[in-house]
Formats: C-alpha cells, sequence, structure tokens
C-alpha cells in the first residue's frame, strides 16, 4: 500500500504499482456490454436471469441482464433509467435561487458534493468572491459528507457480503454526521447550507464543541471497523482478487475518485487542481495498485481517515473565524440582511428583484469539477445572461462506475457481481439524473 | 412393556403438532386475495417478469456438487449407531470407524485434487 | 364511553400525545363493554394482533428516502420494536410496500408488477414529497404521485421524511389495521 | 506539448472564458481531432460529452439590471430596454467533449463541434470507451445521431418513448399546476 506524499512530485504517468492485467479487458465492440462468447452461446445451458430493478443488492433501482454459465457470469449489460428525474429539464424552468435545491437530489447520499459543483459553477460565471469563512466550512462540511458516503457505502456493501453488523456500526457513526448537519441546517440530509455567495445561515455556536468530538471519536470507530473486516477470512476471501480493473482500462472507462485510485492511478482533485481551500490543507491521497474490490474498500476506509484529518484542521481554522462575515455581499447576487430593509431603500429594491426575478448570471458556459466521494462531480452550466439556466449537466461518477462493471465483472460468480457492483458504489440518483 | 414407551410417543406427538398446526394456521387463517390478478401468477424476477419462467436446463455442475454432498452427508449418519453404542463396541468399534473415515477421507483428497471442489 | 386503545395495550398513539382524546379510528370501531370487560377477542382480531406485530417491509428502495428508510433499521430507530426489521426482498413474504424516492414512468410498471405480487392483507406507504405527490419534480419523467398506480394507505410528508415521521406512519398502519380499518385495496378500488 | 491546438485535425477556432479554453472543431473531423487530443497533447480521459440546444437563444433579448428612463413594468420584469443580445452561435446544436488530462499540471479543454437537428456526428467511442454511454444519453435526451456508435438506443427513458425531451422545443410535461408562475 503505498500513501503518495501530501505534495505531487514530478512524474510523466501517475500510474503506481504494475498493472493489474496485461492489455485491456474492455468488452469489444461494446464496451458495455459483456457477450456471451460464442463457443457457449448456442447451448442452452445459459441461463439469462434480471438482478432487476427491486434487488436487494443492486444499490436502488439499477438493473443487471446476467447471463449465467451455472454459476460463471458470461453475459452482463446494464438498464438504467429506472430513476431518470429529469433535473437538467427542470431546473431550465427555475430561476438560480431554487435551483440550488436541485443538485442535492442528484447523489442523494454525497448531497453536499453536488450543492457545491453547483454553487461553484454559478460563482465562477457571476466571478463571485465568497468569504474565508465560507470556504472553509463548506470543505468541512463536504469532508462530513464524504465521511457519511463512505459509511453508507461500507455498511451496505459489508452487509451485502454477510458482514451483518457493520451495517449498524456504520450507521451508528453516520447518525453522529446527520446530527452534525441538522444542528448546522436543521434537516439531516439535503440541507441546502450552501448559496450562491456563501452559505445560508452563520454557523450556530454549538457546532464547533459537537464537530469536535465527533472527529476525536472517528479514528477510534475507524479502527473498530478494521479491527473486525480486515482480517476476516471471508471477507478477504469474497474481495481480494474480485473484480479487477487494470489503470489503464480505468482511464480509457473515465473511472475517477476511489474507483481510480484503487485501480493505482494517483489522481486527486483535492489536490491537482485545488478547489475552495484544498491546497492550506494537510491530507494524504491513498493509492492501492491491485484494483480489485479489496482495494477500493480500503481506498475508502482510508479516504475516512484522511477526511477526519482535513475536517480537524477545518475547525481549527473556522474557530478562529468567529464574527467574520460568512455570506458575500453583493446586492445584486445576494439577499440583504433583514434588518437593513427597514432602512435602506436601495436594499429593498436589492432585495425584491432577487426574490421576484431571481438574480441574473451573465452569458456563457463554464464546467466545474469537484472530488465528490464518488468520483469527479462536474457541473457544465451555460447561461444566457438570464434569471434562469439555459443549460445544466451534471457529470455523474456514478453513472460512469456502471459502465465498467462488464469490464470488472468478467469471468467471476454470480456472488462476486453483487461484491463488484457494491464495490463501485454507484447510486442511481447520480446515473440515471 | 409398551408402557415405558408412552411418554416418548406423546413427545413425538407434540413434536408432530407444531409443524401441523404451523400449516394449518397459515392455510385456514391467510386471506384469500380478492382478485386473481394476471401479475400474481407470474414468477417474481425483480418486477420485470414477463411470463412463466420458459423451461431452463440447469449445468451439469450443480448436479456434480449435489452427489458430493450426499456422500460426505450421509456418512454422518453412520455415525449415530457407533456413538450410541460406543461403550458396547469399545476399542474395535473405534478401530472400525476409523477405517470407515480413511477411506472416505481418501476419497475427499481425491475430489479435492481432482478440482471438482471449485467451481 | 367507547373503549381506548389502551386497553388493548397499544400505547402507539399516547407515546406521542398521552394527552390526546380516543383517535377517530376508534370512535368508527367502537366495542361493546361486556367483551372488553372478559378480555375476549374474536379469532379475526387475534389473526389482527398477530399481523400488525410482524408486518415485514418489503425493501423498495428508490431514492434519497431509501436512504432514510435504511436508518430505521439502524440502532438508534430500531424498528424491529414492532417486528419488522426483516425487509424482505421478494414481494412474495411482504406486508407492507413502502414507496420511498421519486417515481419515474419507467418504475412505474415494475412497482404496479410489484403490488400485485404481494400477499394479502397488503399496505402501501408513500414516503416521502415525491412518492405522495411527485414532489418538485412536476416534468415529463416523474409520475405525480403513487396513488396514480396503487392505492395509498399513509402518506408520510417531508423531504425526506425523518425516520420518526416514517415510523409515525407506520404506527398509524398498525393502529388502523388493529382498529379494524381494511387496508387501502379494500376501501378504494384498486387504481388501474 | 509539442504540437499545439493550431495543427488539430478539423480546428476552427480557440477561446479562453472563465479560465478555460474551448476548441471549435468541425464536426466531420471531430474522431480525428479527438485521436490528436489523446495521442498528441496527452489528454487520456474524456470526462464529459455534453449536447447543448440553442433553439430560440437570445430571442426574448437579456436586459441587465439597470433600469431605463422609461421606468419599469413590474409585473412582465423582462420588458426592460434591450440592454444585451448573448452571442449567436452557429448552429443549433453544440456538443462540448470535456476532456482531462492526468498529468502534473492538470489540464482541461472543451472540444466543441456544432450540429443541425438530425445531422451526424462521429462517434468517438473507439477513442475512449467512456464516450459509449455519454452519447447513448446525449442521443436519448437530445436527439443527436452518432454515426458510428456500436449501440445507439434509448438508455434513460423507455424504448418506445417519442421525442427527446432535453431540447427547446419539447414541452416540460408534468401537470398544469394552478398557482405556479410559469407563464
Amino acid at each position: 500500500m503505498t500513501i503518495s506524499p501530501e505534495r505531487p512530485r514530478a512524474r510523466r504517468w501517475p500510474i503506481v504499482g504494475e498493472p493489474v492485467y496485461e492489455g485491456s479487458r474492455i468488452p469489444h465492440p461494446i464496451p458495455t456490454v459483456l457477450a456471451v462468447p460464442d463457443d457457449v452461446s448456442d447451448s442452452e445451458d445459459i441461463f439469462r436471469i434480471n438482478f432487476g430493478p427491486n434487488h436487494p443488492s443492486t444499490h436502488g433501482v439499477l438493473r443487471l441482464i446476467v447471463d449465467l454459465d451455472g454459476e460463471e457470469v458470461v453475459g452482463l449489460s446494464a438498464v438504467i433509467g429506472y430513476l431518470h428525474t429529469g433535473f437538467e429539464k427542470t431546473m431550465e424552468t427555475k430561476t438560480y435561487w431554487k435551483c440550488v435545491t436541485y443538485p442535492e437530489r442528484i447523489d442523494y447520499v454525497a448531497y453536499q458534493a453536488n450543492e457545491l459543483v453547483f454553487v461553484l459553477a454559478v460563482e465562477k460565471l457571476l466571478a463571485l468572491e465568497v468569504p474565508e469563512k465560507a470556504t472553509w466550512m463548506r470543505m468541512l462540511l463536504c469532508e462530513l459528507n464524504r465521511i457519511h458516503s463512505h459509511l453508507v457505502y461500507l455498511g451496505t456493501s459489508a452487509l451485502e457480503l454477510g458482514a451483518i453488523s457493520m451495517f449498524w456500526y456504520c450507521f451508528r457513526e453516520r447518525e453522529q454526521i446527520l446530527d452534525l448537519f441538522e444542528l448546522v441546517a436543521g434537516q439531516r440530509m439535503h440541507t441546502r447550507y450552501f448559496q450562491v455567495g456563501g452559505l445560508a445561515e452563520d454557523i450556530p455556536e454549538g457546532f464547533y464543541p459537537e464537530c469536535r468530538k465527533f472527529v476525536e471519536w472517528m479514528p477510534q470507530a475507524l479502527d473498530d471497523y478494521l479491527a473486525i473486516l480486515d482480517r476476516n477470512q471471508i471477507w478477504l476471501e469474497r474481495t481480494k482478487g474480485v473484480g479487477l480493473l487494470s489503470a489503464r482500462d480505468a482511464i480509457a472507462l473515465g473511472q475517477t475518485g476511489p474507483n481510480l485510485r484503487a485501480s493505482g492511478v494517483d489522481w486527486d482533485l483535492r489536490r491537482e487542481q485545488p478547489y475552495l481551500a484544498y491546497e492550506q490543507v494537510d491530507f494524504r491521497v491513498p493509492v492501492y495498485p491491485d484494483g480489485d474490490v479489496y482495494a477500493r474498500y480500503r481506498v475508502r476506509m482510508d479516504e475516512m481517515a484522511e477526511s477526519t484529518r482535513i475536517a480537524r484542521q477545518c475547525l481549527d481554522r473556522l474557530e478562529r473565524m468567529e464574527g467574520r462575515p460568512w455570506i458575500a455581499d453583493d446586492r445584486k447576487v445576494v439577499l440583504p440582511p433583514r434588518e437593513e430593509l427597514h432602512t435602506s431603500m436601495e436594499s429593498l429594491i436589492h432585495h425584491f428583484k432577487i426574490v421576484t426575478e431571481g438574480f441574473r448570471v451573465p452569458e456563457g458556459e463554464v464546467y466545474v469539477a469537484v472530488e465528490s466521494p464518488r468520483g469527479e462531480s462536474g457541473c457544465y452550466l451555460v447561461s444566457d445572461g438570464g434569471p434562469k439556466p439555459w443549460r445544466v449537466h451534471f457529470r455523474a461518477p456514478s453513472f460512469v462506475a456502471l459502465e465498467a462493471t462488464p469490464t470488472c465483472a468478467q469471468n467471476c460468480l454470480v456472488a462476486d457481481l453483487i461484491a463488484v457492483v457494491g464495490s463501485l458504489d454507484a447510486v442511481m440518483g447520480d446515473t440515471d439524473r | 412393556m409398551l408402557g415405558d414407551w408412552l411418554p416418548f410417543l406423546i413427545y413425538g406427538l407434540m413434536a408432530l403438532a407444531i409443524p401441523a398446526s404451523l400449516l394449518f394456521m397459515s392455510f385456514a387463517l391467510a386471506q384469500r386475495p380478492a382478485r386473481r390478478t394476471r401479475a400474481r401468477a407470474l414468477p417474481f424476477e425483480s418486477g420485470v417478469s414477463r411470463g412463466p419462467m420458459k423451461e431452463q436446463r440447469f449445468t451439469v455442475s450443480f448436479y456434480l456438487t449435489a452427489m458430493l454432498f450426499i456422500v460426505f452427508d450421509i456418512e454422518i449418519v453412520f455415525l449415530y449407531p457407533l456413538a450410541v453404542q460406543l461403550h458396547a463396541l469399545g476399542w474395535f468399534g473405534f478401530a472400525e470407524f476409523g477405517v470407515f473415515i480413511l477411506i472416505l477421507l481418501v476419497a475427499y483428497v481425491y475430489i479435492w485434487r481432482k478440482g471438482a471442489l471449485d467451481w | 364511553m367507547a373503549a381506548r386503545l389502551r386497553d388493548y395495550g397499544l400505547q402507539s398513539e399516547r407515546l406521542l400525545w398521552p394527552t390526546k382524546g380516543p383517535s377517530r379510528f376508534e370512535e368508527e370501531m367502537g366495542v361493546d363493554e361486556l367483551e372488553r370487560a372478559l378480555g375476549l377477542t374474536t379469532l379475526e382480531k387475534a389473526v389482527r394482533w398477530a399481523q400488525t406485530k410482524s408486518m415485514w417491509p418489503d425493501t423498495f428502495g428508490l431514492a434519497c428516502c431509501a436512504i432514510e428508510m435504511m436508518s430505521i433499521v439502524s440502532a438508534r430507530y430500531d424498528i424491529a420494536r414492532f417486528g419488522m426489521e426483516a425487509f424482505r426482498s421478494s414481494p412474495r413474504q411482504a406486508d407492507l410496500l413502502i414507496v420511498s424516492g421519486r417515481v419515474a414512468h419507467k418504475m412505474a410498471a415494475p412497482l404496479r408488477q410489484i403490488y400485485d405480487q404481494m400477499v394479502e392483507p397488503k399496505w402501501v406507504i408513500a414516503m416521502g414529497a415525491c412518492a405522495s405527490s411527485g414532489g418538485m419534480f412536476n416534468n415529463y419523467t416523474i409520475l405525480q404521485g403513487v396513488d396514480r398506480i396503487v392505492p395509498v394507505d399513509i402518506y408520510v410528508p417531508f423531504c425526506p421524511p425523518r425516520p420518526e415521521a416514517l415510523m409515525e406512519g407506520i404506527l398509524r398502519i398498525h393502529e388502523a389495521h388493529l382498529a379494524g380499518i381494511p387496508p387501502a385495496y379494500e376501501r378504494r378500488s384498486v387504481a388501474t | 506539448m509539442s504540437a499545439s491546438w493550431e495543427d488539430a485535425p478539423g480546428f476552427v477556432s480557440i477561446r479562453e472564458a472563465h479560465g478555460e479554453t474551448t476548441v471549435t472543431i468541425e464536426t466531420e473531423r471531430i474522431r480525428d481531432a479527438c485521436l490528436f487530443a489523446r495521442d498528441e497533447l496527452g489528454f487520456e480521459m474524456c470526462v464529459d460529452l455534453v449536447a447543448t440546444d440553442y433553439l430560440g437563444w437570445g430571442a426574448q433579448g437579456v436586459s441587465g439590471y439597470i433600469g431605463t428612463a422609461g421606468g419599469r413594468d413590474l409585473h412582465s420584469p423582462m420588458t426592460q430596454g434591450l440592454q444585451t443580445l448573448p452571442e449567436a452561435k452557429p448552429k443549433r446544436f453544440s456538443i462540448s467533449y470535456h476532456l482531462l488530462a492526468l498529468r502534473q499540471e492538470a489540464l482541461r479543454v472543451r472540444l466543441q463541434c456544432w450540429a443541425d437537428d438530425g445531422e451526424p456526428v462521429p462517434s468517438v467511442v473507439s477513442v475512449w470507451p467512456t464516450c459509449d454511454w455519454h452519447e447513448r444519453e446525449q442521443y436519448d435526451l437530445m436527439g443527436i445521431a452518432f454515426e458510428g456508435h456500436p449501440n445507439l438506443s434509448r438508455i434513460l427513458l423507455e424504448d418506445d418513448w417519442a421525442g427527446h425531451p432535453l431540447r427547446k422545443d419539447y414541452p416540460i410535461g408534468g401537470e398544469p399546476v394552478r398557482f405556479s408562475d410559469a407563464e
């Protein structure tokens, strides 16, 4: 296991370790459909089953059409779209103020990352300066959300491979994180706490000690998980060497995030293209060269430890920023504070304009990418200068992760297919948008 | 003579009563579906099943695994009489069954080496 | 005075609101005094009591509400107290269908088929605003409310509903069933 | 970089905005341009492929936020004098390929090509296998015909769905709500 140092060292190619397998295993004619090999396909032994929309092990409504030769998976193709919610069409009819609520529901496990990517895209078009306190608080909440997302991954995928007690351990820590979100924003999930220009509210005073308590407790909880799983012979048997994905295939299939780092590619947007304040934070990027289900599990476990470290550093900085502005004061975009409405006429006009018609975003197109727990979550925003976005498109890491299922599921058993789909950690809302 | 078997009979009947009552209650007290909808007759295939399951052949490897299970499971049945009569048989019984187990071990190593166990 | 559910040892309504009077279900289903005093009960009531104590939900996780539905099984909210922690994956063994999330038109047919394949008596909870009324998605792909294709017993508001809100909905179903209220598909014609 | 964008096949123009470079490519040469970008310029990963519909772009005129001498009709906010008209687009659909170079100084570029309704766009599945589903999604929602795609069929919507929802002339659907402000 190699952890690359904080600062990127000069290298031409970020691949770590020797390749998992030679050449490429991506199915030939159609990269995302594993066709049944000809010598077997005519015999009637091929048993086609539906890992259908309502299946306990597919996270959400993914449907896999699997051709089995006995227990072995010989053919695989994914059918998605059972949760297609038409986000992009709906957001074209809403003003920017209302649009901020929609991205959270796209990847509903890593909701802060989606909210952040949309808000950053709008701020980039507006060229709006966000105060430092808001930047650091956004980073803290995104790291907490990363731990939350990895806990949901660990709980459910361990549950499917038989380690049922992991589900209750992980959801115990997850409840603590949701309490923090509730304390800050009033709601457990989909907090809508990020606003174009900063934060929706100031940070309540009880938040810092509570968050400090969680950050102190988390490393010990992580050690509990490792104690349960890491030397568990069944877990190792079910995850090592299953669902192989080499670095070249991962790049060709556009994998990002933990799936990419588990295949030996040393790439993390928080360090390569720092956004928010990630360049002032010291953290390490776990990279594993094995490219199997165990490597992805290890990458996510180490990422949780790193996120706790980042959260601790954010807390130290935030506690020194008492009383600083938490939202920009550009009146054309940000609502003026309430008390100011009673005194100044301009604030009243600005308030009225923003509320009725919505603030305008100058014309242009922009693509912002953020390291969400599942990979690079991007937002391509086109604006025609009006109050409503002209075109919004979210780059979904889960959409791309599912493209790798046929490559990873080659010559594995049906039971391993569950481990592979669980390890790719695809959330169906993110896939179907 | 029959008397001392009576408790065993009562115990057997009670043991029989439990599955019988389960069957009866789940059959008698269950609510009949109001309308026989077509979808109810379909096999459950994660919600997307179109028609009744068409006849599909199972590969021979399932059958092989079943046979291996039977061979090694019935072996335990033979151990019961040994356990009951162990004192009566003494060392002779123990040696006898040692040979029995040994033969089965040879069979086990054979199929293990042949690779019949891994799928 | 009509018997109160408390006499049946049912505390659900009182957990949340001890001083609340007899609920609407009790007024509709009055139980005469003698039977209550002797603790007698009809076979049907005993069966109903058994059904409410082990009503197994079907894992029908669609979207964000599914994550909150998962957390009612976790240690903190623990639906096992009501005998419901066994989330069955096949409708043949499920009594309660919790539609947790937004239903796209492509998912409507499988949802309807799973509902048909469930055993009787069966209940449906439309969890969250999206399942109850299409929520904030009024567009070409989202079904504006699950009750267009399946008869719904309980609508749980919020987006996503807190685990307590979902458990409140579940307790309401238990209470209605105990008080004799038939499930939705008997009260309302099965939505075509 | 030894080679630069100017000698990419089918190169039309290059533009810098908001810290991003947008290279416009002729639609017929997009596959060669992508091969060029991947092999010569080292853009190993195609992060995203997006199609945008510019039907009715700038039709309603977009005004800045400053009030005019003639005052404003508050009920229909759009009646202000037309301060700016968004810049006209060459064709109706723009297909943007967001590329990423996994290198020390992470480099991003957007290859853009323009197409009209029904005009075929060469598929780049052979260059980056990840574009398989991206192209199917853009075909499904926007109706861009990618010729040379091994399995061009609907991915998100039902197979017998009529029309392409993300087009500007496709109604939002759903049900009329009595109190909505949608004009």
